[in-house]
């Protein structure tokens, strides 16, 4: 299991796309930072083929008020979750 | 409020940059309060991300930096008070007016070339 | 475990250095080891001895510093993206016959090569990019 | 050209920018040239925008700043043979291998996820 | 006439979009830097409403490889275009 | 014509850098006069006066400081977007209790209000952003 992790919002970058093709079947994906605005409800379709292993990072929502408004499909983690993580993946792979 | 076509501005900010992640938002929003100082008369415009902005609740990011929630609060001390959102992006984050911390006329794209077209400046963050 | 970040944005400009922080704490307080910080592209800017941010925002300099004080962490800065942008050491200074330096210890200007062997012999590499 | 079953290798770098508009190509290239020449085997993905590194005819930027294609032609010099290119970004920006200055290797995004998994150390650029 | 001004490439950026939604019907668009990929016959599309007020910068487009690859319906100019272009306009905007 | 520029990206990490100094060339060339370029957001490190870029690339603050020495376009840079970033003069660094600078003239830090004066006072600003 590789952890990728995409800091961009599908609203503004389309590095969503190419994060999503270089996913393997067993692969997760992070958001962070402007990232999480990806695990909004009203975004979260783009990342329709990596549901139920599809992340957001705590902190970042709640830093941008958007801790209420996350899709419930969204496994949100804090920092600790994503040194877990990285822990439990092979290696890591950034998207920006 | 005042409406577009009231907005014959000096200056026109356009905030397309979300909070926290990067500087742009932040150093925009200066840019309006130092010209606002000045007594130029400063609309801003929330395009794309940079509606993410005026979303209430902000706090600090990563390491306690501070967010741009208290700049907003400045604004109306400033006399800034044209603010307008583009309604498409509202659209597209599935939000309403109702959902913003401050009030903004929500603004199609007709809307926001006269806006351009009217002020004398334009500066994009 | 053994970590090692690689940091790529600009202090300031981009979350990528507080991203890179606040990981780098929680892995230590998770009993890992953070053996380096690589700073490439942007990312050498964080290096910049004479920042002043203002008193109410986190000094990301002090902030590295003290990674480097508290838990033995290397902060290399690739010495070619470096050079570029301004920021040499005593050394580099004197080399290319300028007074003055803007990089001091514990960061050190190193190059790319360290960064790949830093790659290698760590558990995980994380990138933090702007 | 190594298939990329083949490519059991050390380092795949992932290359996303276009030439001149930014560093990011041209430093990562040098991650490359250092890594090969620290005797690592190294592998190419040029993914996106950044399948613009491969067109034939580049030349300095503004200013004569230089460009990248000097750079790919020391690639085989270093014996980074391994290059891949995303097709379905060949696709979009309707070019085929035949309009690329090197021999890359069209891959799908199944041959995408493979290439990460294989390689012990991925950077991206 | 306003002039706009745009940076980022549509394979990469969205802010194109934004670009588009700003421009009265007598604006031009220049595209200039990683900008001049949506001058490609494959992405000029993403600019059909604006047909006609289009431009690319020669110099930029040169330094890519790609003056040969630019849609026969971009008006092409180089460094003193660009400056008329802002001569000529009111004032500009930049897109990035 | 009078313009203003207003230069946003770091020099050597995006081409705003390079883009803005070919047009100051190509404008003033066609007889119009460049006022000053304003340099906000990252484009004040394009005043780090330590800048060593290779001796085949082109040295972009040598270039600026010949706009300034042949046609006296002022080089203005945003003071609270300089200090975050580590880019202060011999005063600032007096101030802030610090030793060594990082720009000197014909670089000023100088305050935002700089850059709406000279939006309003030129007839084009033109945004060179990264």
């Amino acid at each position: 299991m590789i952890l990728h992790i995409l800091n961009r919002s599908p609203g503004t970058s389309l590095v969503y796309r190419d994060t999503l093709s270089a996913m393997g079947p067993e692969d997760r994906l992070l958001l962070t930072e402007d990232g999480v605005l990806g695990a909004l409800t009203s975004q979260v379709r783009h990342f329709q083929a990596v549901q139920g292993r599809l992340f957001a990072l705590r902190e970042d929502l709640v830093a941008r008020g958007l801790i209420g408004r996350c899709d419930e499909t969204v496994q949100v983690v804090d920092v600790d979750g994503f040194v877990t993580l990285t822990e439990e993946a092979d290696k890591t792979v950034s998207w920006f | 409020m005042s409406s577009p076509s009231d907005a014959n501005g000096d200056l026109l900010i356009i905030l397309r940059h979300a909070p926290h992640g990067s500087s742009w938002l932040r150093e925009g929003l200066d840019a309006a309060l130092v010209a606002a100082a000045f007594g130029k008369s400063v609309s801003l415009l929330f395009q794309g991300d940079g509606i993410m902005a005026l979303i209430p609740g902000q706090g600090a990011g990563a390491l306690g930096q501070k967010g741009t929630a208290a700049t907003l609060d400045m604004l109306a001390m400033y006399d800034i008070e044209s603010l307008y959102v583009d309604a498409s992006a509202l659209d597209r984050f599935g939000m309403t007016p109702d959902d913003l911390q401050l009030p903004a006329l929500p603004v199609d794209d007709a809307t926001i070339s006269r806006l351009i077209a009217v002020h004398r400046l334009i500066l994009t963050f | 475990m053994r970590y090692g970040l690689l940091v790529q944005g600009a202090p300031y400009s981009s979350q990528a250095s507080h991203s890179a922080l606040r990981f780098a704490r929680a892995l230590i307080a998770r009993g890992h080891r953070l053996e380096s910080v690589f700073f490439y592209h942007d990312g050498v800017y964080n290096a910049a001895r004479l920042a002043a941010p203002p008193q109410d925002e986190p000094h990301l300099i002090d902030a590295w510093n003290g990674l480097n004080a508290e838990h033995g962490t290397q902060l290399q800065v690739c010495i070619a993206a470096a050079l570029r942008r301004g920021l040499l050491d005593e050394l580099e200074s004197a080399r290319h016959g300028k007074r003055g330096h803007a990089v001091e210890s514990p960061f050190e200007l190193t190059g790319l090569g360290q960064l790949i062997d830093l790659g290698h012999e760590v558990d995980r590499l994380v990138t933090f990019a702007p």
